[in-house]
């Protein structure tokens, strides 16, 4: 990778990158409540990788890295849903709701204007697939910048 | 004329889903091909969230929502999987189509068979 | 509330995989001996929950596991909103199957894939793989269907094309994509139809309701087509000599498992949701015709090939069709008076003939990997004489060759021999033309036995392959001798059962 | 007494047993042929009209293609449109598929 955008579109990206990075994780922590969640909030955080790239072109190698937190984001994923069995329920009960722990809030009955400190394992859940699809898509992202610049440079 | 308002996005999808065959059936570049899958995909998501709409019914928001009945969201829930699924499988064809293009110098669809017989 | 980890086991063997999936690129960050422990631990915890889930199915009786429900064990209307697990005598035999071949695959796959870079992506994806057909397997939902179909393509893909630095391992791979995601997405449509009638999803409510109207057909036609597409039934075949010949070796049989099961969900779609709404004799009739085809075309196709794991990708879209056949003929019978004469018995064959299919046929492939292993070549104008060099994958491919030619006293026999009594008499013609393919069968691999076995040392191979390579062979073959021997324990313990489970007891 | 026979057909420990009769009465026979027998010199090697067999090894094994040829010569006019029709182009296997997805609609629609 080395190519390098103009000044104008550095300047941009420096400055945009940040809010696109926030409204990901708004999206994430409130999966819950409004539309959104893992997913959607992962590829908006992602989506400042792309970003990233397209303007600096060069990028170091976080390969391992990314595919640690991917790994990291899954199992813990599958562990709160094992969970629910260990502890006597089944495959992806919802142990948390109502426990006043973290995320443990009573929902209200009816139209509320929503409380973010509710849902169980739900948040919890989505703040991990948050993590999983952030990495897992920066990795692809990463990795076909790579590969077509590399493409380029044999052609 | 109202229930053919309501029949148009079904139309849609038909119209959708047969561009998308013929893409992948006519198409030789590889690339096009992919892009005839994605076509075919929106339109069976788009066939998926036309069954959920339901006339003066709300999403099922419950945030702030004013009080009328929602939709069953289950349609709704099929059509994000779908779509995230759609990411994973564009993005692994996609490096599939780079690496064959590395490996065999073209995205014809009638040059990369060498398996065959 | 209480721990029941018997209740649980459909979960877990959904469970384990991905959870140690998911673990092992991390084990990997500590140490390879790690990883490949972590590995072997998953597969093995997902074999034992299998072996608990059939102990309790075949000693009790079976079950409906719903997920995110409080009280394990509770079936109430609600539960058909969740998603649902079924833990019956068909499950058992689909997953029995799985986990045998999956455990082969997984011993083999430590020596023959030693050396690649970036093995703990192909445990990840073996384990994925696992997952997906577990789940498509036990699940009683069809968006779950879908999910599941759509993770196994993805994570058999990765698989396939796990060697990348061969150009025809990407183009096979590109190709198994491609039909995949376009069979998933018209699976996808056509639960939609059924959705957009019905407002659900479960099996057992829309088997309540379905009234085989003009959706219900199309719906019906588009998941029929796809999963047979899927389980290589010609003429929709042609995916799968590519996938299976230019895989690695270590995992041919675990993707030749994948179709295989994508055929157990076949079957328990149309015998739960379907069988009520349609005339049975013309939808079996459907799935005879395609089985005909499956049968001849493979053994013709097999017939011209020189390359030793193409030729048996071929007899294996051959075996598909033997299936489909004895199936169709058991599922053409249920309205009428046949099903007690033959009928059961053509579905008995038909099931018994899965489950040694994908054993012998993992085998089969396991044995042709250690060719191509110890050669380096899979062409059979090459080959010669490794019988000298090579005794024990001889023998292994030898007892999985007369295997799957059903020459007695081994089990393809057993299961081939009920196919043939049950198809005669709904039709004599077809039981020819079983016995022709299966001579044809027979002679393709005295060829390859011929060519690659006997005759003069040439020199090619380097000696018998590593132990643990050895085995994998051997604890397939172990299994396709005690099948051979005992074939009334396994079809009274396992296959009635799996009978009994899809609802056609008569 | 366990039940060792499958569906009233087939029992494979009476016919491996059967088997391992059949062997012991043919080498009952065979013990009975004259011990004092000789190996010729010949004996085990190719025959190819009485000429020297060939020093390469690799012109005595008949491989590949070679085995069955007749076989697939006779049926070549069956043989050869089918592998003409697996042609390896991705569009193809798609068209198959939809193909078969119209035809079994129209099957369905019609007969169920």
């Amino acid at each position: 990778m080395n190519w390098k955008m103009s000044r104008v579109v550095r300047t941009v990206t420096d400055v945009m990158v940040v809010p696109i990075i926030v409204f990901g994780i708004y999206l994430i922590i409130h999966g819950h409540l409004t539309p959104g969640g893992g997913f959607q909030g992962g590829a908006v955080v992602a989506s400042s990788t792309a970003l990233l790239i397209i303007a600096y072109g060069s990028f170091r190698d976080y390969k391992k890295d990314f595919s640690s937190v991917e790994s990291i984001g899954l199992t813990l994923f599958i562990f709160l849903a094992i969970l629910g069995i260990l502890l006597g329920a089944t495959l992806f009960y919802n142990f948390g709701a109502g426990t006043g722990g973290l995320f443990g809030g009573r929902v209200a009955e009816g139209i509320n204007p929503g409380y973010i400190n509710t849902g169980g394992t739900v948040p919890l859940m989505n703040i991990m697939v948050g993590l999983e699809v952030t990495a897992a898509l920066s990795l692809i992202l990463w990795m076909m910048a790579k590969s077509s610049d590399s493409m380029e440079v044999e052609a | 004329m109202n229930s053919l308002f309501y029949a148009l996005p079904f139309v849609m999808v038909a119209v959708l889903i047969i561009m998308g065959l013929y893409t992948v059936l006519f198409k030789r570049n590889l690339i096009k091909m992919i892009m005839g899958v994605a076509i075919i995909q929106n339109g069976v998501n788009l066939f998926l969230v036309s069954l959920a709409y339901r006339e003066g019914y709300v999403a099922p928001i419950w945030t702030s929502a004013p009080d009328v009945d929602m939709v069953l969201p289950t349609p709704h829930a099929l059509t994000l999987t779908s779509i995230v699924i759609g990411v994973a499988t564009t993005a692994l064809m996609l490096s599939f189509v780079i690496m064959l293009k590395k490996h065999y110098g073209t995205t014809d669809s009638h040059e990369t068979r060498r398996c065959k017989e | 509330m209480s721990l029941d980890l018997v209740n649980a086991s459909p979960a877990f063997i959904l469970g384990i995989p991905l959870l140690f999936a998911f673990l092992t690129p991390l084990a990997d960050r500590i140490s390879k001996e790690l990883r490949d422990a972590v590995f072997m631990i998953g597969l093995l915890l997902t074999v034992l929950f299998v072996a608990v889930m059939s102990y309790e199915v075949f000693t009790a009786e079976g079950w409906a596991y719903v997920f995110g429900a409080e009280e394990t064990g509770e079936i109430t209307r609600f539960s058909f909103f969740r998603i649902m697990f079924v833990a019956d005598g068909f499950a058992a035999l689909a997953t029995i199957t799985v986990a045998i071949t999956a455990l082969g695959a997984g011993i083999y796959s430590f020596a023959f894939m030693e050396g690649q870079s970036g093995m703990e992506k192909f445990y990840t994806l073996f384990l994925l793989t696992l997952a997906g057909v577990n789940g498509m397997i036990l699940t009683a939902d069809l968006f779950n269907l879908f999910v599941w179909f759509e993770v196994t393509s993805i994570a058999s893909c990765g698989l396939v094309a796990f060697i990348n630095y061969k150009g025809k391992s990407v183009e096979a791979a590109l190709k198994y994509m491609f039909i995949s995601v376009i069979g998933g997405l018209f699976l996808l449509l056509s639960i939609g139809l059924l959705y957009g009638e019905y407002g659900i999803l479960n099996y057992f409510a829309i088997a309540e309701s379905v009234n085989g109207g003009v959706v219900d057909r199309v719906a019906l036609s588009i998941i029929l087509v796809v999963l047979a597409m899927k389980a290589s039934s010609v003429p929709m075949h042609m995916w799968a000599p590519d996938v299976y010949t230019e895989s690695p070796g270590a995992v041919t049989p675990f993707i030749a498992i994948t179709s295989l099961g994508s055929l157990f969900v076949l079957f328990r779609i149309l015998f739960v949701v379907f069988r009520y709404s349609v005339s049975t004799a013309a939808l079996g009739g459907l799935l005879i015709i395609l089985g005909l085809l499956s049968m001849f075309v493979g053994v013709s196709m097999a017939l011209k090939q020189s390359d030793v794991k193409r030729l048996i990708a071929y007899l294996s879209v051959s075996q598909i069709g033997y299936m489909l056949l004895a199936v169709g003929v058991g599922f053409s019978t249920l309205e009428n008076g046949d099903y007690a004469t033959f009928g059961a018995l053509a579905l008995e064959g038909g099931f018994f003939h899965m489950i040694n299919d994908g054993v012998y046929k993992a085998l089969l492939f396991l044995s042709a990997a250690a060719i191509v292993y110890s050669t380096g070549t899979r062409n059979l104008n090459k080959l010669g004489g490794l019988a000298h060099r090579m005794p024990y994958t001889t023998m292994f491919f030898l007892i999985g060759g007369l295997s799957i030619a059903g020459i007695p006293p081994l089990s393809g026999f057993s299961s081939k021999l009920l196919i043939y009594k049950s198809i005669y008499l709904y039709h004599p013609i077809l039981a020819i033309i079983a016995l022709v393919v299966s001579i044809i069968t027979f002679a393709l691999i005295g060829k390859v036995f011929y060519n690659a076995f006997l005759g003069p040392d040439l020199g090619l191979s380097k000696g018998e392959v590593p132990t643990t390579m050895l085995l994998a062979m051997g604890i397939l073959t172990a299994v396709v001798v005690v099948f051979s021997l005992f074939p009334n324990y396994v079809v009274a313990e396992i296959v009635v059962p799996a009978v009994e489970a899809l609802g056609v007891t008569a | 007494m366990i039940d060792i026979i499958l569906k009233d057909m087939w029992s494979p420990i009476a016919f491996i047993l059967v088997l391992v009769l059949t062997a012991l009465v043919a080498y009952m026979f065979y013990s009975l042929g004259n011990p004092a027998y000789k190996r010729t010199k010949h004996k085990g090697e190719p025959f190819i009209s009485g000429n020297a067999p060939p020093k390469d090894v690799r012109l005595i094994h008949v491989g590949g293609d070679n085995v069955f040829w007749g076989f697939t010569h006779a049926l070549r006019k069956y043989l050869d449109p089918l592998v003409k029709g697996h042609t390896g182009i991705l569009n193809d296997y798609v068209y198959w598929m939809v193909i078969t997805m119209a035809l079994v609609l129209i099957y369905v629609y019609i007969l169920i």
